[in-house]
C-alpha cells in the first residue's frame, strides 16, 4: 500500500511551489498562444517579437519551459516539493511518450542523421523504449515531467540552434508532392510540446496523484471545450465580415424606397429598399441580388413540411399509441433511424431516380420538394415519437379512466402536450434540409443566377382543368434556385464574370453570409422555443 | 423490541432462499414464517364480510399474471354501495392490480392477464362485448399521483362530459350557436364543490391546471372524476404523495362521497384506513386477499395472526 | 420544338412557304387558351454559357432604345451595329420578339418571354435538348460526337445553329507565364497531358511540377481537344491532375494555383489565365490578334464552331419555334456578333455564315 | 379473456392466427359503412400508388378518391379513420426506405452486372468494381472502378474520426460532467448551431480559404487535399458526436456518480472509471454516427477536392485530394448517363448500405446500453 | 379515532392559507395546530442530548436553501462517535438534505446553498480549501437506493482503495511485478465479511454486480463505503427499496457497524429507527430539527407534542 499518505483535510493556502507550477501552466498557455498566432500567420517566425525573433521566442520559452517543469518533477521526487505522487505514471501516458518518442528518434535518424531503415527503426525503439521506461517505472513526479520537459527543451534546442531554422524544408520525396516548412512545422510543434508541458505542469500543481490527474486533464479538456467554441464564434465572425458588405449593398430607408408589393389587392412601396434580398442578378440592376433563391427556398421548405410533418406525425401516432411494441415498431424504429443518417446525396439520387421521372421528366421545384420532405420525414417521425414517449402515460390512464377513447385522447391529450418536441424537432430539421445543397443539386437546379423576374410564384401558378391531374402548377415543375445551390454554383462555375455580377467576391460572401443567416435563423428559432416551452413547463 | 429483532432473524434464516449457508430452522412457534411475515393458511371465513344492501361490485375468483408472475391469487370480495372500502397491504402485494381490475384499466397493461369475474350491479365485466368506455364512465378512478391534464383547470373538468359527447363546446358549435357554454360552468362549479375545491380556486379556472398545489391537483383530479358523474370511484393512494393538511383534506372528501358514490380506496397507510374507511381489505405478500371486514373489527381484533402482525408494524 | 407546350409557340400564325428548305410554319393547335408564352430555356457547353447567357441576360431586361449603354443609342454612347438594325424604336427584347410576332411588353425586365440559361456542358446540352428537358442545348462540339449519332440521325432530328467561334487556347497560370513559358510545340502539349513531360523545366520553365489540368470527359472542349491536339476523341490522358466540369472552375483552378496548364475557351482567358502560342508542324499560333498566324484564325487546328441545337417535333416540324427563332435571331445580327460574341473574345460568324445561318430560321413577321 | 402470452415456442403460426383472429375480430367490430369507407379509401391509396408508380397521368383520379373516402371517414368514423390513416402514414414512412432501396439498388443493377468477372467459373457480379484501380467512364478502355473513390472516403472518414471522436468525446464530457451550468446553457446551443451550419458554408470557406492556404504551406501541386476536408468534415461531424455522446452520459444515473464521489473519488476519476464505461456503448454510438455522417458528406469534398478519380501516391498521401465516392456523384451527375450514371448509383448503394450498417449498429449498440445499465446484462 | 379526525379537522380550518372561506379559528386545545400538525414552538431544550464522550460531528446552525425553499432551518446537532444515530420524520422535511450535509454531497446540487458550520472531529467543513476528495473518504455514504457501478462484486468494492492509490492493480502494476492484487482479495473478503455479504457471493465475485438482488446490492454498496475504511458512515434509508427479510439483514449490519464506525441513518420507518438506534432525531415539515435525545426516551416519552403525534402516527 504505496502512497497512503494520510493527506489534510483542509489544505493551508496556495503554496510557493504551487504558484511555479501555475506560473508553468500560465507560460505555456502563453506559448499556445503565440505558435498559433503564428500558425494563423498573425505574426511570421522571422518578426521581431519583443526584440527577438519569433523562432528564439518560442524556442527560449520552450527550453525555460521544459527545464521549470523538469526542475518540479525532480524536486518533488527529491522531497523539496510536498506532492501525493502515485508510483507509476500509468499506462496511457507512458504509452504516449513511448510513442512520441519513438517518433522523434525516427525522423531525426532518418531525416537528420540520415541513417537506413535499419538504423532509425533501432533508433526509434531505443528512445521510445527509454522514454516508455523512464515514464513507467520511476514514481509518478518523475515520470510524468521529465519526458515531456525533455521534449520541450529538445524541440528549444532544435529551434534555438537553427537545425530547424526558419528557411528548412523537409520534401517528404512523395511522388505526389508535398513537404513541410518551418513556417507551419515551428509553431505546431511548439505548440503540441506546450500541451504536453502544459498538461505535466497542471499535474504538479495538483501535486500528482488523483488531484494532478484531474487537474492536468480538466486543463485539456478545457481548452477542447474552448477551442470549439473559438472555432464556431470564427466560422460566423468571419463569414458575417465578409459577407456584410455585400449583403447590406445599396440598402436604403424611406417612404417609396423599396418595390412595390400587392397585398389584398393593395399596391404599395415598401418603406425599405434592400438590393441584395429583393433583386435577382439581372443586367439593369444597380446591385445584384439572390431573391429566387431565397423564395426558392422558403418554398422548398415548406413543400418539404406540408409533404413530411404529416405523414411524420402520422407515422409517430402509429407506432406510439396503436402498434404493439414488438417486430413492427423495431422494424419502423430501425427504418427511420437509418433513413435520418442516410447521406444527403443518397436522397439525391433516389430524388433523380424516382421523382425526376414521374414529374415531368425534369429537374423541378416539386421534386426538390418531396426529396427534402423524405429527408426530413425521419427526423419528424423520430421527434414526435420522442416527445409522444415523453409524455407521461398518467394523462393517457387518466383519460381512459375518464373513459375517453384512443383517438380522442391521443388528439386532446398527447399531442398538445407532445407539440413543444415536435414543433422544435421541425424547426431544427428544416434548418437543416434548408442547407442541404447534394439532394436538389440532383433534383432541382434551375440557372445559376436567376433574374428577379425568374422568382417562383407557386400561389400564382395553380391552374384548375378539366381533365386529370384537374390541378396543374408549372411553377412546381420548373426548376428553380435556391441559396445553398446558389452559393454552389458560385464557387465551382465562377458564375459572375459572364453574368455581370461585379463584385463577385463580395457577392459569394454576401451569399454564404445569407444562407447562413436563414439556416440559423431556424436553429436559432427551433432551440429559443424549446428554452420557451422548457421555462413555460417549469414556471407552472 | 428484541422479540420483533427475534422473530426477523428466525424469518431470515429458514426462508431466504439466496443465503448460501444452511441454518437449522428450529423454531418454537406454532406458526411457520415466511418472508418476513409468519406463515399460515389463509381461511375462507377471514374474508366473508356480511352487509345490509347490494352488493355495488362483486368479485369472484379473480386472478391476475403478468406475465408469468402470479399477481393476484384467487380473489373474492363483495363490495357494499354507498360506502368507502380500504385496501391495505405491503408493497407489491397486488392492491393496485385489484383495484384496476374493477374498471379493466388492466387490459392496458400488455402483461396482464385476467381470469375470472368482475361484476358491476350484477354485471359480468369479463365478457365480450362489454363497452369500456361506458363502463369507464360509470366506475371512475383517481391515481397515486395528482395527474391533471396540461389545460386549465375548467377545461380539466369538461374533459370528460366533452369527449362523451354530452357537452359541445367547439368552435363549430359556438359558429352555430349550439354552444353549452352555460351548462359547462354549471358542471366545473358543481363539481369542484363536490371535491372542496371550488373556494379556493373559483377566481381561477382558466388557469393551468399544473399552475395548482399537489393537494390542490390532487382534488382537481377527482373533480374531474367525478363530473363524469360516476356510481363508482376508485382511488389508488390519492394521497401518498401529499402533504398532511392536503391529506387530510382529501380524507374529509371520502368521507363525504361515500354518501352518493361506493368508494374504494388503496392506502398504504394504516391510521389513514382506519380514519376513513367503512370496511377494510387486507392484502399480503403474493397476491393474497388474508382480511376483510369491518373497518373496526379488521383493526382491533384481525383473525389472522399475519395481519396483526401487519397492524402492529412487525413487518411492511 | 424541344418541351415547348403547343398553345405557346406562335402568337402568330406563319402559313407561306418561305425559301429556306428546312424551314416549315408551325401549325398551331390552340387547345386551351394561352397564358404568356413559357419561357426558353437553354442548357449545356459552358463554352457557348457566355454568350447566350449575355444575350439571356439582355433579353430579360429589356432594355429601352434610350438606354445606349446596353440598347439603343444615346448622347453618350450607341450600341454597335444598332444602325444596321435601322435603329428601332422599340425595347431590346420587344424588338427582337416582335419580329417573330410577339407582342411588344414595353416594360422594363419584362420580355414577351422570359430566357433561362443553364450551365454544364456539351454532352449534358446535348442529351437534355435530346429528351426534351430544355428549347435550345448548347454544344461546343458537334453533336454527332456529343451523342454518338450519325449525321442522317442529326438532320432528321435536329436543327443545328452556329453562334460563332472558338479558337481553343491553351493557357497556363501566371507564374508560368512570367517564368517564360511563352510558347509550347503541340508535340509538347501532348507529352504533358500524357504524362511524358511532368516538370516546366523540361519545356523552358522553371523547376516547377506541372499541375495538369482537364475539363470532364463528355465535354465539348475535351472531345475537340483530344480530337484537335492529342489525335484521337480516345486519346489517353494520363497526365491528368484534375478534372473539371466547366471552362469556369478550370479558369478558377489555373488562377489559384501555380504550375498550371489547361485547355479551355477563349472567353475565359485573362491576365492570370494567360493563353499561349501553339506550335504546329512549323507553324506558331500566337495568342496576339495582330500576329501573323493567330488562336483567332480559322486555319488554327483547334477551332471550332459553337452550337445550339433545337430539336424537331411533330409541333414544331421546322424544327425551330418562334421564341427560339427570335432569342437566336438576336445572336444573328452586327450587334450580337458584336456584344456577344466577339465582346466575349470569341470569334464572330464571317457576313456569308451569318446569313445561311439567318436562313435557318422561319421567316420573320 | 386469458392468453397467456405464449413464449417464443408456438412462434409464427400462433402470431399469425392471432392476427387472423384480431383480423376477423376487427371485421365484426366494425360497422358496415365505416369498413366499406376504410376499404375504398385504402384501395384508392394503393391505385393512386400504382399509377405514380407506372407514370400514369391518371394517379389523380384514385387519389381524389382516396381524399374523399378519409373527408367522409373523418367525419362518420373519425376514431377508425385516424387509426387507419396513422397506419397508412407509417407504412408510407416503410416504403420511403424501400422505394430507395429499391431504386437505387435498380438504377445501379446494370453496371454491377457489367463488371461481372468470373472467378473460376463463377460470375460474380461487381467484382470488377472493386478489383480495378482506374475510373475511366469515357475513354477506352473503359472501366468504372470505385476503388479510389473508396480510398478517398476512407482515407477522409479516419481524418475526420480521428478528429471529431476524441474532440467530441471530450466536449461532451465538459458539458455533460464538468461545465457550470450558465456554461452548458452557452455551449450546447453553441454545438447546435455548429451542426446547423451548412455544409456548402463549410466547403466554401474550405475552398477560399484553407484549400490555397495548404497548398502554399505544404508546398503541393494543385488544391484539394484528404487532409483538410477530412478536418472540415470531421468539424462538421462533431456536434453529432457531441450531442449523442453527451446524450449518453448524460443517462447514466446520478445514482452512480454520486455513489463515486461518495467514496472520495475525484471528478475525473468519477468520470473516466464510471461514467464513460457505463455509457461506453452510447458514446461508441455517437462516434459511429459521426463516422456515418463524415462518409456521407458530400459538398465539402465535392467543392475541395480536385475531382480526379485517382489513387495519391503514396497511399497515406493526405496532403493530395482526389475525390470521394460522394464527391464522384455530385461532380458527374450531369454529365453521365447510360452505364457511367448507372456507377454513380453503385457508389450511391455502397453509401447508403456502409451508414444503414452503421446506424444499425450504433441502434445496437445503444439498446445494449440501456438494457446493461438495466442491470439486465 | 374520531378524535384523530377532530385534530386534522382543525388542522385544516385553521392553518391552511390556501383556503379562501376564512373558517374561525376556535379550538379549545392549548396548542395551535399547523399543516396537519399541532403548531407550538420548538424549544431549545428538546435538542439537547447529552452523552459521553466525544462529537464525532458537530452541527450548528445549519440553514438550506433550494433556491428560495429554505428547507433546513438552523439545525444544530452534536453526534457521539460510535454510535447509530436514526433521523426521522416526515416526507419532505429536510432528513436527506441535512444527512448530504454532513459529507457534502449537496455540493452537487447546483440549487442548494448552504449556510452555517459543521465539524467533523472539531475540523469545520464547510470554508475554502477544505479537500472534498479527503472528506468523502472519511465521511462515507449509502444511498437510499443500491447503487453499485457496472462493474464486479470484487470491482466494486475495491474501487476506492483503487482509486485513492492505496491498491495497484493495473496493467503496468502486473508487469512492473508491483501488483497489489493479494491485498485486494484480502480488502474484498474483509469489507463483504462485514456486510454480512460474503457467505452468498463468495463464489462469484467476478460476476457483474448489477446481477445481484436488491438487498445484496445495498449490502455490496455498504461493504463498498466500508473499504475505504471511513470513520462516520452515512445512510439515506438503505432499507426502503427492500423487502422485508432484506431490511432486517441491514438493520443487522448497521447495529454491528456501531461499534466500530459513527452510523448516521435516515429511515422513514419508526419501528426501524426505535430498533437500531442509540439516538434519535426527529425533524418535523418545514426543516426544523424539532426533538433529539436518547431513542428510548424519544419513543416512549417524546417531549415535544407534535413528535408525539408523528410517533402515534397522527398525521405523516
Ligand atoms: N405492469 C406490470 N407489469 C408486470 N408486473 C407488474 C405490473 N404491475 C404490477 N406488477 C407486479 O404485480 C405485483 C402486484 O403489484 P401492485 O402494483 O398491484 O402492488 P401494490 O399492492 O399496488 O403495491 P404498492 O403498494 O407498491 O403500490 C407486484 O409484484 C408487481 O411487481
Ligand atoms: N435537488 C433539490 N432541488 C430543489 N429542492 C429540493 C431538492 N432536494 C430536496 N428539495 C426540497 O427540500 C426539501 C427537503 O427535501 P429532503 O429530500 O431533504 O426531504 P426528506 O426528509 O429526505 O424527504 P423524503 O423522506 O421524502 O426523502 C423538500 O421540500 C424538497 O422538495
Ligand atoms: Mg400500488
Ligand atoms: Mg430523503
Ligand atoms: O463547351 P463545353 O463546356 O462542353 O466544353
Amino acid at each position: 500500500m504505496a502512497g497512503a499518505t494520510d493527506t489534510a483535510l483542509v489544505s493551508e493556502d496556495t503554496s510557493e511551489t504551487e504558484a511555479v507550477a501555475a506560473g508553468a501552466v500560465g507560460l505555456a498557455a502563453v506559448l499556445f498562444a503565440l505558435s498559433l498566432a503564428s500558425v494563423f500567420e498573425l505574426v511570421t517566425i522571422t518578426d521581431p517579437v519583443a526584440g527577438v525573433p519569433m523562432v528564439a521566442l518560442l524556442g527560449g520559452l520552450l527550453v525555460v519551459l521544459g527545464f521549470a517543469v523538469v526542475t518540479f518533477g525532480v524536486g518533488s521526487r527529491l522531497g523539496y516539493v510536498a506532492t501525493d505522487p502515485r508510483p507509476t505514471a500509468g499506462l496511457l501516458a507512458s504509452g504516449t511518450f513511448g510513442l512520441i518518442w519513438f517518433v522523434v528518434g525516427g525522423l531525426v535518424a532518418s531525416q537528420t542523421l540520415g541513417l537506413g531503415t535499419a538504423g532509425w527503426v533501432v533508433a526509434s525503439l531505443v528512445t521510445g523504449g527509454a522514454a516508455f521506461a523512464v515514464s513507467a517505472l520511476p514514481r509518478e513526479d518523475i515520470g510524468s515531467t521529465l519526458p515531456a520537459g525533455a521534449l520541450a527543451v529538445f524541440a528549444g534546442v532544435v529551434f534555438l540552434t537553427g537545425v530547424i531554422g526558419p528557411s528548412w524544408l523537409w520534401d517528404l520525396g512523395w511522388e505526389q508532392q508535398a513537404s513541410f516548412n518551418a513556417e507551419f512545422t515551428i509553431p505546431v510543434l511548439t505548440a503540441f510540446c506546450s500541451l504536453l508541458v502544459g498538461w505535466a505542469a497542471a499535474k504538479a500543481y495538483g501535486g500528482f496523484g488523483a488531484r494532478g490527474r484531474h487537474i492536468g486533464a480538466y486543463v485539456l479538456v478545457y481548452l477542447n471545450a474552448i477551442s470549439i467554441i473559438a472555432l464556431l464564434f470564427l466560422l460566423v465572425a468571419f463569414t458575417v465580415l465578409k459577407g456584410l458588405p455585400g449583403l447590406f449593398k445599396g440598402l436604403a430607408f424611406g417612404a417609396g424606397a423599396g418595390p412595390e408589393v400587392t397585398l389584398v389587392g393593395v399596391t404599395f412601396s415598401l418603406p425599405v429598399s434592400w438590393p441584395f434580398v429583393m433583386n435577382g442578378v439581372a443586367l439593369l440592376n444597380d446591385v445584384n441580388g439572390v431573391l429566387p433563391a431565397i423564395v426558392g427556398t422558403i418554398w422548398l421548405v415548406v413543400g418539404a413540411v406540408l409533404f413530411a410533418v404529416p405523414l411524420g406525425i402520422g407515422a409517430a401516432v402509429f407506432i406510439t399509441e396503436y402498434a404493439d411494441r414488438g417486430r413492427f415498431t423495431q422494424v419502423v424504429e430501425i427504418a427511420t433511424n437509418g433513413l435520418w443518417s442516410t447521406p444527403s446525396i443518397v436522397f439525391g439520387l433516389f430524388g433523380l431516380a424516382f421523382l425526376v421521372p414521374r414529374l415531368g421528366n425534369q429537374k423541378s421545384l416539386l421534386a426538390g420538394m418531396l426529396t427534402l420532405g423524405f429527408m426530413l420525414l425521419p427526423l419528424v417521425v423520430i421527434t414526435s415519437r420522442e416527445s409522444m414517449l415523453a409524455v407521461p402515460d398518467e394523462y393517457r390512464d387518466a383519460s381512459a379512466a375518464l373513459g375517453v377513447t384512443k383517438w380522442q385522447t391521443v388528439r386532446s391529450i398527447v399531442l398538445p402536450a407532445a407539440l413543444p418536441g415536435i414543433v422544435t424537432g421541425i424547426i431544427l430539421g428544416v434548418g437543416r434540409i434548408a442547407g442541404e445543397t447534394a439532394p436538389i443539386l440532383l433534383t432541382m437546379s434551375g440557372s445559376v443566377a436567376p433574374p428577379g423576374s425568374q422568382t417562383v410564384d407557386v400561389l400564382g401558378g395553380f391552374q384548375l382543368q378539366y381533365a386529370p391531374p384537374f390541378v396543374t402548377n408549372p411553377e412546381l415543375m420548373q426548376a428553380t434556385s435556391a441559396l445553398p445551390y446558389q452559393l454552389y454554383s458560385l464557387i465551382t462555375a465562377g458564375v459572375g464574370q459572364s453574368s455581370n455580377i461585379s463584385a463577385i467576391d463580395e457577392f459569394r460572401w454576401a451569399t454564404a453570409l445569407i444562407l447562413l443567416v436563414v439556416v440559423l435563423g431556424f436553429y436559432a428559432i427551433g432551440i429559443a422555443t424549446r428554452y420557451y416551452f422548457r421555462s413555460k413547463l417549469q414556471h407552472d | 423490541m428484541s422479540e420483533t429483532r427475534q422473530t426477523t432473524d428466525d424469518a431470515q434464516a429458514t426462508a431466504d432462499s439466496e443465503l448460501a449457508g444452511g441454518a437449522s430452522p428450529g423454531t418454537d412457534q406454532p406458526l411457520e414464517v415466511t418472508s418476513g411475515e409468519t406463515r399460515e393458511r389463509t381461511r375462507e371465513e377471514w374474508v366473508e364480510h356480511e352487509f345490509e344492501g347490494e352488493a355495488k361490485l362483486s368479485v369472484s375468483d379473480l386472478d391476475v399474471y403478468y406475465g408469468d408472475d402470479h399477481a393476484l391469487k384467487s380473489v373474492s370480495m363483495e363490495i357494499p354501495e354507498n360506502s368507502v372500502t380500504a385496501l391495505i397491504g405491503p408493497s407489491g402485494c397486488g392492491k393496485s392490480t385489484f383495484l384496476r381490475c374493477l374498471n379493466r384499466m388492466n387490459d392496458r397493461i400488455k402483461a396482464a392477464s385476467i381470469d375470472g369475474s368482475v361484476r358491476l350491479e350484477g354485471e359480468e365485466l369479463y365478457q365480450d362485448g362489454v363497452n369500456l368506455v361506458e363502463l369507464r364512465k360509470r366506475v371512475g378512478m383517481v391515481f397515486q399521483s395528482p395527474n391533471p391534464f396540461p389545460k386549465s383547470i375548467a377545461d380539466n373538468i369538461s374533459y370528460g362530459p366533452r369527449k362523451h359527447g354530452d357537452l359541445d363546446t367547439g368552435l363549430l358549435a359556438n359558429l352555430l350557436g349550439r354552444s353549452d357554454d352555460d351548462a359547462v360552468d354549471e358542471l366545473v362549479e358543481r363539481s369542484l364543490q363536490q371535491a372542496a375545491l371550488w373556494d379556493e380556486v373559483n377566481d381561477r379556472l382558466d388557469d393551468n391546471a399544473l399552475g395548482l398545489s399537489g393537494g390542490q391537483q390532487q382534488r382537481l383530479c377527482i373533480a374531474r372524476a367525478l363530473a363524469t358523474d360516476p356510481e363508482v370511484l376508485l382511488m389508488d393512494e390519492p394521497a401518498s404523495a401529499l402533504d398532511p393538511i392536503a391529506t387530510s383534506k382529501i380524507e374529509d372528501l371520502v368521507h363525504d362521497l361515500a354518501e352518493e358514490y361506493t368508494v374504494v380506496i388503496v392506502t398504504h397507510n394504516m391510521q389513514q384506513a382506519a380514519r376513513i374507511s367503512d370496511q377494510t381489505a387486507v392484502f399480503l405478500t403474493g397476491g393474497e386477499l388474508v382480511e376483510y371486514g369491518d373497518t373496526d373489527q379488521v383493526f382491533e381484533d384481525p383473525q389472522s395472526q399475519r395481519v396483526e402482525d401487519y397492524i402492529s408494524g412487525k413487518f411492511g | 420544338s424541344g418541351q415547348s407546350n403547343p398553345e405557346t409557340d406562335a402568337p402568330a400564325t406563319e402559313e407561306e412557304e418561305t425559301d429556306a428548305p428546312e424551314t416549315t410554319t408551325s401549325t398551331p393547335e390552340e387547345t386551351t387558351e394561352s397564358s404568356a408564352p413559357q419561357m426558353l430555356t437553354a442548357e449545356g457547353s459552358s463554352t457557348v454559357y457566355p454568350i447566350a447567357n449575355k444575350g439571356s441576360s439582355y433579353w430579360n431586361s429589356n432594355a429601352p432604345p434610350s438606354d445606349g449603354e446596353y440598347w439603343g443609342s444615346n448622347d453618350e454612347s450607341t450600341v454597335p451595329g444598332w444602325d444596321e438594325l435601322g435603329a428601332p424604336d422599340m425595347r431590346l427584347a420587344d424588338y427582337f420578339a416582335s419580329l417573330y410576332g410577339f407582342e411588344p411588353t414595353e416594360t422594363q425586365a419584362n420580355p414577351a418571354f422570359a430566357t433561362s440559361i443553364g450551365l454544364s456542358h456539351s454532352g449534358t446540352g446535348c442529351k437534355s435538348v435530346r429528351d426534351g428537358l430544355v428549347d435550345i442545348g448548347n454544344s461546343s462540339g458537334p453533336i454527332t460526337a456529343e451523342l454518338g449519332i450519325s449525321e442522317e440521325e442529326r438532320d432528321a432530328n435536329y436543327v443545328d445553329h452556329v453562334l460563332g467561334r472558338d479558337g481553343q487556347p491553351v493557357v497556363v497560370s501566371k507564374d508560368v507565364y512570367d517564368a517564360g513559358v511563352t510558347e509550347l510545340t503541340g508535340e509538347e502539349v501532348r507529352k504533358i497531358y500524357q504524362d511524358e513531360i511532368t516538370n516546366w523545366s523540361e519545356v523552358g520553365g522553371h523547376d516547377q511540377e506541372i499541375y495538369v489540368v482537364g475539363r470532364a470527359e463528355g465535354s465539348g472542349t475535351d472531345t475537340s481537344f483530344r480530337l484537335n491536339m492529342l489525335g484521337s476523341a480516345d486519346a489517353s490522358m494520363e497526365g491528368v491532375d484534375t478534372r473539371k466540369g466547366q471552362n469556369q472552375q478550370v479558369a478558377t483552378v489555373v488562377q489559384q494555383n501555380d504550375g498550371a496548364i489547361a485547355y479551355m475557351a477563349l472567353a475565359f482567358t485573362g491576365p492570370q489565365v494567360q493563353p499561349i502560342g501553339i506550335e504546329f508542324e512549323g507553324t506558331l499560333y500566337a495568342p496576339d490578334k495582330s500576329a501573323e498566324h493567330t488562336i483567332f484564325d480559322s486555319d488554327y487546328p483547334l477551332n471550332r464552331d459553337l452550337h445550339q441545337y433545337t430539336t424537331i417535333t411533330e409541333d414544331t416540324p421546322s424544327g425551330t419555334d418562334m421564341r427560339e427563332a427570335a432569342f437566336m435571331n438576336m445572336f444573328l445580327t452586327t450587334f450580337g456578333q458584336k456584344v456577344f460574341v466577339e465582346d466575349n473574345n470569341y470569334i464572330p460568324l464571317p457576313d456569308k455564315d451569318l446569313q445561311s445561318e439567318k436562313d435557318k430560321l422561319p421567316s420573320q413577321a | 379473456m386469458n392468453v397467456l402470452p405464449n413464449s417464443d415456442g408456438a412462434g409464427l403460426r400462433a402470431a399469425a392466427r392471432r392476427g387472423l383472429r384480431r383480423g376477423r375480430d376487427f371485421v365484426d367490430e366494425t360497422p358496415p359503412d365505416a369498413l366499406v369507407t376504410v376499404t375504398v379509401a385504402a384501395v384508392s391509396l394503393l391505385a393512386a400508388f400504382a399509377g405514380f408508380l407506372a407514370v400514369s397521368s391518371l394517379t389523380a383520379i384514385p387519389f381524389a378518391v382516396f381524399l374523399v373516402a378519409t373527408g367522409y371517414g373523418w367525419l362518420r368514423h373519425q376514431e377508425l379513420t385516424a387509426r387507419v390513416l396513422t397506419l397508412t402514414t407509417t407504412v408510407s414512412t416503410i416504403l420511403v426506405l424501400g422505394l430507395i432501396l429499391v431504386f437505387i439498388f435498380a438504377e445501379a443493377w446494370p453496371t454491377v452486372q457489367y463488371a461481372t468477372v468470373n472467378v473460376f467459373g463463377v460470375p460474380i457480379p461487381g467484382l470488377r468494381l472493386f478489383i480495378e484501380t482506374r475510373w475511366s467512364p469515357v475513354t477506352p478502355p473503359i472501366q468504372y472502378s470505385l476503388v479510389p473513390m473508396i480510398h478517398g472516403t476512407v482515407l477522409v472518414t479516419i481524418i475526420a474520426t480521428a478528429v471529431a471522436a476524441p474532440l467530441g468525446v471530450a466536449a461532451a464530457l465538459f458539458l455533460s460532467e464538468i461545465a457550470p451550468r450558465t456554461v452548458r446553457e452557452l455551449v450546447k446551443p453553441g454545438v447546435e448551431i455548429l451542426a446547423g451550419i451548412p455544409s456548402i458554408v463549410y466547403g466554401f470557406i474550405g475552398f477560399t480559404i484553407l484549400s490555397p492556404w495548404a497548398a502554399d504551406q505544404f508546398d503541393i501541386v494543385g488544391q484539394g487535399t484528404y487532409l483538410f476536408v477530412g478536418i472540415v468534415v470531421g468539424l462538421m461531424a462533431l456536434p453529432t458526436v457531441v450531442s449523442v455522446a453527451e446524450d449518453a452520459l448524460n443517462s447514466v444515473p446520478e445514482s452512480m456518480k454520486s455513489g463515486s464521489l461518495a467514496l472520495g473519488t475525484t471528478d475525473w476519476q468519477t468520470m473516466t472509471s464510471i461514467t464513460l464505461p457505463a455509457a461506453f456503448s452510447g458514446v461508441s454510438a455517437a462516434v459511429l454516427l459521426g463516422v456515418g455522417r463524415a462518409i456521407g458528406e458530400t459538398m465539402a469534398a465535392t467543392v475541395m477536392l480536385r475531382g480526379s478519380p485517382g489513387l495519391t501516391k503514396p497511399l497515406y498521401n493526405v496532403f493530395y485530394g482526389n475525390d470521394t465516392l460522394t464527391s464522384l456523384i455530385a461532380a458527374n451527375y450531369g454529365d453521365a448517363d447510360g452505364l457511367q450514371l448507372s456507377a454513380l448509383f453503385v457508389a450511391g448503394v455502397i453509401l447508403f448500405v456502409t451508414v444503414l450498417f452503421l446506424s444499425i449498429g450504433s441502434q445496437y449498440i445503444e439498446a445494449r446500453m440501456r438494457r446493461k445499465l438495466g442491470g439486465a446484462e
